[in-house]
Parts: structure tokens; C-alpha cells; sequence
């Protein structure tokens, strides 16, 4: 075990998986002598060469489509967005080839691509720079999406997406880049839980919490301050975006009743609603009361200064713990309305 | 004629052309040297493989018309480029093409039952890419520009010394993606030929609104050497499309192809031409035939036209043939085949 | 009244808004002398000239960025992306700049540009022509989504849409352009209800079915084929797909206690997600059973003779029914799994 | 020098210069006859204002340092690049900026405070586009040439007879988006001017690594005519860009300029340089210094450079003052300004 920080846990990862198979290659803005603007590639140009870390032009469908090239070729790319709001130019290429091919060919061509994206705010950055995209992708068929919470899954996690035959988008919540963490490095792959499984992060018997990414700390500060106020809050890392692995939740719900969702996204046709949807689906009886979802406003990304009131926090997700519990809480007094 | 002279012809002056309409061997310093070993047989070849591919893309439309067929996207008119540069590549060589390469294809050996299944609608691709070198056909106008750039990124890497060759239209020349294609595969120096066919019309834009200045203008101030042929003089086409690999091969990186040709039928069998084009336009370059003008050539080389029409007429009637019945005889998939045998997730609903 | 289709009924409100505003601009590929790939602009350019009814260059992003710069200058761009598949290259200057703007500027610069889009499946046609990506832009606050489903609405919508000074999509179910229906050209748009508003289509009490475009029709036939079961379905046309007008949604599932969504998008992250759980949250105490979704499936769209089994038709959506009814249903044999 | 001779030098040659690194002034058979009116009183105000806002950016870096801004994209070596062509532009043009525009930004008189709000992270745009016909900084490199192109479409449409200018650096060239730009301008002959501040980096990637030959060579691929220019010669960006909005309003379309100069400081306050650039390099480019080869002019033709200078400091320090009282003074919003005032949705949550 190796106490690292969650982008050094990343960067031992893509060396590892670079070590051990010469067909990982990387691409990207700016990751070769700098490192990427977060050093998450920091000095793997210098060991692997710049025709393995590959510093591309400035152009994300560029970038993309080139991935999708090499992924024809037998290669597997790992492409680095430089942040959240820069996939968009490369939004046509990964929702009509990347997640296409593989089943336009039936199967014949592979497209073993991922695609790195820190993602998320906090970190008082200009527009752009904050948003939480995830959704786009795991309402398109043919990708699978993941999230990583903590250094060990950031080093297990991008592994496995690396050997994945499917694209997959591995997202990283960068304003966690610098939490510690222990990871063992010489753990075994194939004995480390499965990409697609969640993880029960805390248990609880009153309510579910179910999260992802960035969140999973709040969340769990939310478990700690809920328990003070006697309610046993179970929080639920998700893990895998897409496909979820539901049965966890499910579990979860059928014994806890209520179920709270929490991400950074916008509420409107986030994540949080298909979760809503699929458990309620799955554990309609079991319900006491509708799933809750603490999430970002539906409005673009707010400037800086406005973050801390646009990001759920510790106080508004323990105020969705209120709602799903029927405790008084921030919506009480509009009732009967 | 200086270099300069001739450079400036082979960006932006007159298509570089080796056989006029008419059927008259000219000289091209540029290109001659790339065609010595051409004989008439050679000629007789690519004569044939021009008839077969017109015959397939008329066996098809009626198809289509027959109900047979959902779809089918003509190449009447654009033969020689297609085969010129088809019968140019080596088998390492890996193809990207538009919707429109079915010349293409049939020279790589994509099976005829093959060919059709995407525009019979009982498949998203009719064959393994794999199995011809040829990735399946692409739909979103110039995505496949940048995966032809990203293969030959691998082949580079690999020390492998093939080349890729990618099928677009003057339309998609407008498209961000062919731009930073260019970009990537002259930043890389990469082993791509970006193959342009002008034929003169995407659907019913014609070419001066995606551009006012010859097509194979652009790729120079990508740092790409193009050049501009007669796409109607398969021989010319062939001679560039060599030029063009023998660079890649040899690490000199990309070059960018205008073959100047003509879309004789319509868009897809769904569109009207008539709506939108001038029927003299179409007669103009009717006079300008890639296949009536090959035929002049070989004749007036005393090639046996009789014997040579014949017997290219029976292969072209076995294929076209063969194409029919191995449509018709095309079972429908099976409900369940709707779902992937691989990971992806199904919805129960 | 006049009996006209449904693409007629576009081009007579088209040009109704094109004479009432020189604002008006139309722009994109092949619009002008060929009316489009579906005929929508038929004649438009010959009476309003070249400057109005722009064919552009093909460039998906171009046309978009540049009907940003028209709505900067004062226009009021309608975009016409030629099939659904096609609207991915334009995918960052809408969710950047499009949607974002407004906000941006604190409501500065206004951008009252119309996107039509022809959407969804059924008419055989090769990858790319039939998809239905409303969830990735209801998911993107700033922007306004519409959908229409008979010609009426058509005529009627895309005047108001191009008269929004929010940029919405107008999304066209492409397998109605030859449906037939009355259309008053001379109805008084402020009469109209407004764009937001949902509408009750058929009046039941069992049974809320809730739909958009190609499928409200669909939708009209279940509920005569059940009311032959005995069971009595409201369906509910949505129209505004963001925001969703959910007040006769509620209304009517506090009546039937079932809900029953259905769209031919994917499932997983659809708008079905997004209304199963707002639903869920305004009406838990009398929902009867969990709302069930209806949709394509979640994969690519497939090749067209799989369509008719990939999209939602009256067998599957009556189905649906009985899973919400709790009557015996294909979905039967795994309960209790 | 023949017209050919000089277009060619014009584009893909040698930047065009009228003031030589070390002040002194050369002859342009191109440039001279735009700037015939420009006499030494001219210049001391573009002296001015290339140090105002040198100034202005050293204050921001401080107060960024300081913890009052969140992030600052400094222009420091940019200053002729921005002064040359902002004081080409009419009342009327129209500006599409990227986030390093605040040179242009205070041409146009946007207010000191409005220009950090960005960066302070109070707002998304400091400023009401219309008041200054600037648009607001474009941080998604390379979407705001089609805005430009847009609104260039409109002013034709509506008989206007003023321009817009955009800028964007050279890593921006490589975008689809720019491309497309061009595509657009150019098929309608639209009065645009592409202007390209190839300041040799985009954040650590050299220019060499998006083109490897002048970017300014781009551009009449489209069918745009291009200068290159030295971008650390404010006469000359001043010229060039006279020229390309003369075109532009008399109805002859877009141009592009590169101007050639470097960026000396960081991309952002937040990145460091030394990771990637050699310091060689940098000493190199001082010697080119924008607003030295100024001063040396200005002294060179009789000029009191003690009195101007000191006329210039009191006018920088004042408008540093003003930035920094302006910063530190602005209130954090209400937590409700989160919410706009218009239509958007608003979840609940
Ligand atoms: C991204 C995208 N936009 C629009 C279309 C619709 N479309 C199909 S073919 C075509 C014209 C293509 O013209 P060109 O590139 O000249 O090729 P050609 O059909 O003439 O061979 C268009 C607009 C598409 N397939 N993809
Ligand atoms: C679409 C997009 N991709 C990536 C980025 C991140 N980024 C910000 S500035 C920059 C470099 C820009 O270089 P250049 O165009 O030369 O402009 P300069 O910063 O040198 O003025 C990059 C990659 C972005 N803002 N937008
Ligand atoms: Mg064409
Ligand atoms: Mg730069």
C-alpha cells in the first residue's frame, strides 16, 4: 500500500497499463513536456516517447476521430479532455462512431477507446471549466461511463477501462485530484472488484444515498452528520454511470424505503432521473416515500463566485435526507401549495 | 513546362489529364512517369472494371425502383476516379470510404450479397472490414477523413510501410472534420492520400458554394501537395492516386487528390435532380464519359473493341446477375438478431 | 380551416412568420431550390430570395455558429438540420453557445433561433435517419424543446418558436409529414395556447399515457384498442419537452393513479426518466404502481428491418398498459426473478 | 518588387514590417500607402496605449496574485498585435474576442471594472456586448470566428457597410470551427476579418505542431486573400488591418491576417512555462519588444520621450489604480443572482 493522491493514483495507472500492453497509447492538449494542465500524464512522455503520449493538435474531433483510427488499427487510446466543456466538438465522433462502430460492424471492429474527462466544479474556474456532462453519455447506447470516487478505484478503474473492448468514458472529479488516499499498486486486476460493480460506501438502515464521483465524500460527511441527528444514512458509490449496477440500490432501497440521489448535473434529465425512475421500477412496494434529487440548478454552469450556493453540498443534501425522511425541511413551507 | 508552371496546373490551373474526352493520349510530365508500365491490357482491365461497376449501380437502382432495395447512391459518371484509384492501391492499403465507393469496394472484393445489405436495410455494414481493408461505408459527411488519419498514425507506428486512402466529396470539404484531418495528418507527416472526389454537387449545392477556388487549393496551405485530375480519365486518376501512395509509402506524408468528375445520375435514388440542376449541364459532361472515352483510346490503339465489348458485357451481366439474386435471396434478420451478441444494454421496455 | 400534411403545415407557418418578420432567415443544406430534403421550404427561397433562405455550405457547426453571429446582429435564424443524425457536429455551438448566451449575458444578447429537426423512425432509411436526440437538449438548460404531432400544432408551434426569444428546438416527427389535418392559417397566434402547454388528447380515467410526436398518434389508437379491453386511457401530448408542463400530467395521474410513458428514444436517460420521476416526486401517494416506460431500446438504432421492432407500436405500448394496469403482461414470466 | 513577388511575401514569406525590432522604420510597397495619415502624435498614442495596457495586465497578474482574481490570460508581448488593429476598427465594427482580448477590449472602451468581472469570477461576461460592440470573451477556442462570420452576414443582409473583426490564436487555426469560418466567409463573400495572433504557443504546444508551414498560408485555400505581419509592429498590424476592413466594406470580402508575435508570459496566471519553453527563446523575443522598437522610433524622430513617458506613466498608473479599486471594491453577488432573470427552468433541488 502506497499513500498517493487521486491524479498520482491516475498517472500509476495509465503507466501500468502503458508497461504492459505497447498498444496504449495516449492523446491530448498538451500532456506530453507539461503533463497536462492537471500533470495527470505528468513524465510519461519522457519515459513511453511522444509517439506513445501524444501531444495533438488543437482540436477535440481531431483528437477523437484520430483515436478512432488508431482503435481500426489494433491501438488503444487513451484520450485526455482537457476539461468537461471542451468534449462538445468531439460530441459527433464519440456519439456517431466511438459508440457506433462496434455494433455497426457487429462486433467486427473494436473500439477499445477511453476517454478521460475531469469533470465537475469547486474549483473556481471560468465557464467551461465546471460542467458535468455525464449524462449525454449515459443516454447513448453503446459506451460505458464510469466515475471514479477515491485513489484505489482511480487506479483499479482506469486499468480495466484501458483493457475494456467497449469505449468508455472514465470521469474524473478534479477537484479531488489532490486527496490522498492509499492504493495498492501491486493488487491483482483480476481479483479487484468489477468495473461496472457499485460499492456501498457507508451503511445505514433509514436512507439510501446514492452517488458518484466527486459527491461520494459529501456523502459521506452527509452519513456522519445524519447520524448525529439519529438518522443512518447508507451511501452507495455508484461507480459505473452506464450500465448501473442496480442491484446494490436495489438491496439498499428494499431495506432503507427511501432513496436520495445527489450529483452536480443539472436535475433536468440527469442521471438522478433515471435512478429515480428504475428503482422506483424495481422497488415500487418497498418505497415510503418518492426518491429525492439534491443536483445542480438547471441553469448553465454560474460563475465562480456563485458556486458554493450551485454545487449540493453537505447542507442541501442533508435537507433531501430531510425530505425523503418527511422531516421538516427546506420545502416544507411550500406544501399544499 | 517549368515545374512551377506545372505545380500551379496541378493545384489550381486545368485537372491534370492523360486521355481527353475524346479519347487522345496527352502528356503530362507530372503524371506520365507513374504510368510506363500501363499497356493496353492494362487498359483493358480497368475498361472492364468501369462497365462492371456502371452495370452494378444500374442492376442496383432498378433494384431499388423493384422495391428490393431501400436506398442506393449512384456512381454513374464518377468510374474512373473510383477505379483509377481503386486498381492503385496495394492490399496493406486500407480504404475509408463516403456511401458512394461501391466501385471501390467491388475492386477490393467486397461480395456482391455483401455490397447491398447496408441499402437493403438488413444491416449498419454489409461486410468485415477487416476481410478487404475497407472500413464500412460512412454516412456522416467527413468522419472518415479523421479515421484514416488515426489508422495511419498506427501504421507509422507499427514501421509498417502501407498507406491509407480516404473517399470524400467536394461537400464535405466544407466539414471541420476534413479540415483538421489535414491538419493531423500534416502535423504527423502521415501515410493518407485524402482522395476528393468534385463531383461537382452535394446533393443540390453545387461546388462554388462550398468553394470559389478549386478544391485542391486548399490542402497546400495545410502544408499537403494536392493535385487536380480529370476524374473522368482513369488513367490520369491512377498515375495521381500512384504519385500519391508512392509519397505516403516512402514517409513523405499526405497528399491531397481532386478528381474533377461529374454525378451523371442522382443524389440517391430518393432525390429529383431535376429540381435543382440544368439539363445542358448534364449533357456537357455526358460528352465527357469516363468509359465511352477509354473505349476511343483502346480503338484507336486497334485494340478488338467488338470481342472486348462482348466479353465485358458477359462478365458485367454475371455480376449484375449474381448481385440480383444474391438480393433478393437475402433473408430478412431474425427479430432477435436487433439485439447485439456483445456488451451493450438492452432496455426492457 | 384547410385540410393540409403535416410538412405543409411547417411551410405555411414558416412563411406566415417569414412575412410578418424580415428578421426571419432560414438557413441550411439544400433548403433553398430543392425545398429541402423533405420539401419543408418548397418555394420559400423563390418568394423571399437567396438572403433569406440561405442554402449553406456543409458544415453542420458553421450553420449553427453562424446563425449565432445572425441572432447577435438582430435575426431570427430557423436552422433546418436535414435528418436528426445529422445535429452532432453542431452539438458544442448549441450546448455552448446557443443555450449558454443568454445566460452568459445576463439576458444581453438574446438567441431566438429555431432548430428544426426531423426526427425519430419508420421510414426505412440507412443509419443516422432516424434517431430521436431530444434527451440530450431537454438535459441542456437554456434551450427550449418542443415537439409536434399533428398539423395544427405544426403550423401553429414553429410561429411561436421562431417568435421565442429563447433558442428552441423543434423537433419534426418525419413520419408524419404526410399526415393530413385541418389548420386554421387564420388563427390568432396570442389565442393559441401557448407553447409550453401540454395538451389532454383523449380523456380516460384508468390510465395516463404520456407521449410526444410521432407516437401521439400511436397513442390515440392504444387507447381505442384499450377502451375495447375495458380500460380507459387518457393520453397526453406533451408538446414542450423543456420545460415540461407537468400540471396536467399531475392532474390527470392524481385521476388514473398509472402512468405510462413512451417515446422511440433509448430509455436509459430518456425524457421517460426525467417525467417517471418528476411524476413520481408531485404524485407518490397516488401512483398505484410504478410508472412503466416504453421505448427503443438501448442500443444504436438499428438497421431499418428491425425497426418496426425497435420502436414502440401499439402491441408494445398496449403492453405497457397492462404492466401499469397489473394485468398479465409479456414482462409476467420473469416476476418474482 | 513585382505585385506577385510582394503578395508572396504577403502570406507565406517574411512578416511585413514598417518598424524594425530595433525602431527603425522600412518601406512596404504593401503597407505604406495605409498609413501615409500616421504621424508622430498617432504613434505617441498607440505608445500610450501598448503601455496603458501592459500596465493593466501587470495589475491584474498582481491582483490575481493576490488572490483578488481567480485567473488572468496576460497579453504582455501581444500589445502591438492588439493596439494595431483595435485602432483600425470604426465605431461601428463589430469585435469577436477570445479571452485574451483585453487590449482591445480597452480600445473599445469597455469599462475597467466590467473587465475583470470575468476573472474575478463575478460574472460569465463583464460587459453588455452592445454598449462597446465587443462580444464577450470566447472561451471555447475558435466558436466565436463563426459568430463573426454570422453577424458579417447580417450587416450585408441589412446594407451596413462596417465590418467584424475576430480574433484567435494560432493552436485556434487547428479547430473544425475556424475552418468552417473560413468556408462560410468566403462562400458569401462576407466582411470579415480573420484575425490570427500567432503568438508561437497554445498553452505548451508549439505553433509547429498545428501547422508546419505559416498560418497565414491557410487562408487563400479558401479563397482568402492573407497577410503576414509582424505582430510586435504596431504600424504594420495597424496597416493590415486597415487594409483587410477596407476590403471588407467595400464589398470584397474577408481577409486573414497573421500577426506574427509572441506570447511572453504565461497562458494563464495558472500555468507555468518553464515546464515547456526554453528561456533562449523568450530572451530572443524581448528583443523584439512591441512597445521598445516604438520608443526607439519615437526618439529617433525628435520625439521628448522623457515627457511622454512620464505623460504615459501617470496615465498607466491611473488606469491601475482605477482597475484595482474597481476589483477589490465590486461586491460578491447574492447568492439568488444565481438565478437568471429570464425563462430558464429552475430545479427545485
Ligand atoms: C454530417 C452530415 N450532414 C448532412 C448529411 C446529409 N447529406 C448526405 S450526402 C450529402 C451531400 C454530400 O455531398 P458530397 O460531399 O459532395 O458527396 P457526394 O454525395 O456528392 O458524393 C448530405 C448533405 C450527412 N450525411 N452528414
Ligand atoms: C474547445 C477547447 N479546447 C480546449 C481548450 C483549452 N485551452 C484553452 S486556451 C488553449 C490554447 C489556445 O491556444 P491559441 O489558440 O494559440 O491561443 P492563445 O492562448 O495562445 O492566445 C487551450 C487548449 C478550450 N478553451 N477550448
Ligand atoms: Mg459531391
Ligand atoms: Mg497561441
Amino acid at each position: 500500500m502506497t499513500v498517493m493522491t487521486f491524479g498520482r493514483a491516475i498517472n500509476a495507472g495509465l503507466r501500468k497499463a502503458m508497461d504492459q500492453d505497447p498498444k496504449v497509447v495516449l492523446m491530448g492538449e498538451d500532456i506530453g513536456k507539461l503533463g497536462g494542465v492537471f500533470r495527470i500524464t505528468d513524465g510519461l512522455q519522457k519515459d513511453f516517447g511522444a509517439h506513445r503520449v501524444i501531444d495533438t493538435p488543437l482540436a477535440e474531433s481531431g483528437i477523437m476521430g484520430t483515436a478512432v483510427g488508431l482503435a481500426y488499427r489494433g491501438y488503444r487510446p487513451v484520450v485526455e479532455i482537457q476539461f468537461d466543456g471542451f468534449i462538445y466538438p468531439a460530441f459527433d465522433q464519440i456519439v456517431c462512431q466511438v459508440a457506433k462502430l462496434h455494433y455497426r460492424t457487429q462486433g467486427n471492429v473494436k473500439m477499445p477507446i477511453t476517454i478521460r474527462v475531469p469533470f465537475g466544479g469547486g474549483i473556481g474556474s471560468p465557464e467551461h471549466h465546471s460542467e458535468s456532462p455525464e449524462a449525454y453519455f449515459t443516454h447513448t447506447s453503446g459506451l460505458r461511463v464510469v466515475s471514479v470516487s477515491n485513489p484505489q478505484d482511480a487506479y483499479t478503474m482506469i486499468q480495466q477501462a484501458i483493457a475494456s473492448d467497449d469505449p468508455v468514458l472514465y470521469f474524473e472529479p478534479k477537484r479531488r485530484y489532490h486527496t490522498k488516499g492509499e492504493v495498492d499498486e501491486a493488487a491483482d486486476l483480476s481479483q479487484a472488484p468489477a468495473v461496472g460493480a457499485a460499492s456501498v460506501v457507508t451503511q445505514g438502515s433509514d436512507v439510501t444515498l446514492v452517488t458518484y464521483g466527486p459527491l461520494v465524500s459529501t456523502a459521506r460527511d452527509v452519513a456522519i452528520a445524519a447520524s448525529d441527528d439519529g438518522v443512518s444514512v447508507e451511501v452507495i458509490d455508484l461507480r459505473s454511470l452506464s450500465p448501473i449496477d442496480f442491484e446494490p440500490l436495489e438491496a439498499s432501497v428494499r431495506k432503507t424505503g427511501r432513496l436520495v440521489i445527489t450529483h452536480e448535473a443539472a436535475q433536468f434529465g440527469g442521471l438522478g432521473a433515471e435512478i429515480a425512475a428504475s428503482i422506483t421500477e424495481r422497488c415500487f412496494n418497498y418505497l415510503e416515500a418518492a426518491p429525492v434529487r439534491v443536483t445542480g440548478f438547471d441553469i448553465p454552469y454560474p460563475p465562480s463566485k456563485f458556486e458554493s450556493h450551485h454545487l449540493p453540498d453537505l447542507d442541501r443534501i442533508m435537507d433531501g435526507i430531510d425530505r425523503a425522511m418527511g422531516r421538516p425541511n427546506s420545502l416544507s413551507a411550500l406544501e399544499g401549495k | 513546362m517549368s515545374e512551377q508552371h506545372s505545380l500551379r496546373d496541378g493545384v489550381t490551373g486545368e485537372p491534370l489529364t492523360l486521355i481527353t474526352a475524346e479519347g487522345q493520349r496527352v502528356d503530362s510530365d507530372t503524371l506520365d512517369p507513374w504510368v510506363n508500365d500501363v499497356g493496353d491490357s492494362f487498359l483493358a482491365g480497368l475498361y472492364e472494371d468501369m462497365v462492371v461497376i456502371r452495370r452494378i449501380d444500374t442492376e442496383a437502382t432498378h433494384l431499388q425502383r423493384q422495391g428490393e432495395l431501400a436506398l442506393w447512391p449512384p456512381l454513374l459518371g464518377q468510374e474512373a476516379a473510383q477505379i483509377g484509384s481503386a486498381r492503385a492501391l496495394a492490399q496493406d492499403d486500407f480504404v475509408f470510404p463516403s456511401y458512394r465507393e461501391n466501385g471501390v469496394a467491388y475492386c477490393r472484393g467486397v461480395n456482391l450479397t455483401d455490397l447491398i445489405r447496408v441499402w437493403r436495410g438488413n444491416a449498419s455494414s454489409g461486410w468485415d472490414p477487416y476481410q478487404v481493408n475497407v472500413a464500412t461505408p460512412q454516412v456522416i459527411i467527413g468522419a472518415q477523413t479523421l479515421h484514416a488519419t488515426g489508422y495511419a498514425m498506427g501504421l507509422v507506428n507499427d514501421g509498417a510501410s502501407s498507406a491509407t486512402i480516404t473517399y470524400f466529396g467536394d461537400g464535405a470539404t466544407s466539414q471541420g472534420d476534413v479540415n483538421e484531418a489535414m491538419v493531423f495528418a500534416a502535423s504527423f507527416c502521415l501515410p493518407v492520400v485524402f482522395f476528393c472526389q468534385n463531383n461537382h454537387w452535394a446533393i443540390s449545392e453545387p461546388v462554388g458554394l462550398q468553394s470559389q477556388v478549386p478544391l485542391a487549393g486548399r490542402a497546400p496551405g495545410f502544408g499537403i501537395p494536392a493535385l487536380r485530375v480529370d476524374g473522368n480519365d482513369v488513367l490520369a486518376v491512377l498515375a495521381a492516386t500512384r504519385i500519391a501512395l508512392d509519397r505516403a509509402c516512402s514517409g513523405g506524408g499526405p497528399t491531397f487528390i481532386e478528381a474533377v468528375t461529374y454525378r451523371m445520375g442522382p443524389h440517391t435514388t430518393a432525390d429529383d435532380p431535376t429540381r435543382y440542376r440544368d439539363a445542358n449541364e448534364l449533357e456537357d459532361w455526358k460528352a465527357k464519359d469516363p468509359i465511352s472515352r477509354l473505349a476511343a483510346l483502346l480503338n484507336s490503339h486497334g485494340m478488338d473493341m467488338e470481342k472486348l465489348d462482348a466479353d465485358v458485357a458477359a462478365k458485367a451481366d454475371a455480376v449484375a446477375s449474381d448481385l440480383r439474386s444474391g438480393c433478393i435471396n437475402l433473408p430478412d434478420p431474425e427479430p432477435l438478431d436487433v439485439l447485439p451478441t456483445f456488451s451493450l444494454r438492452i432496455a426492457p421496455g
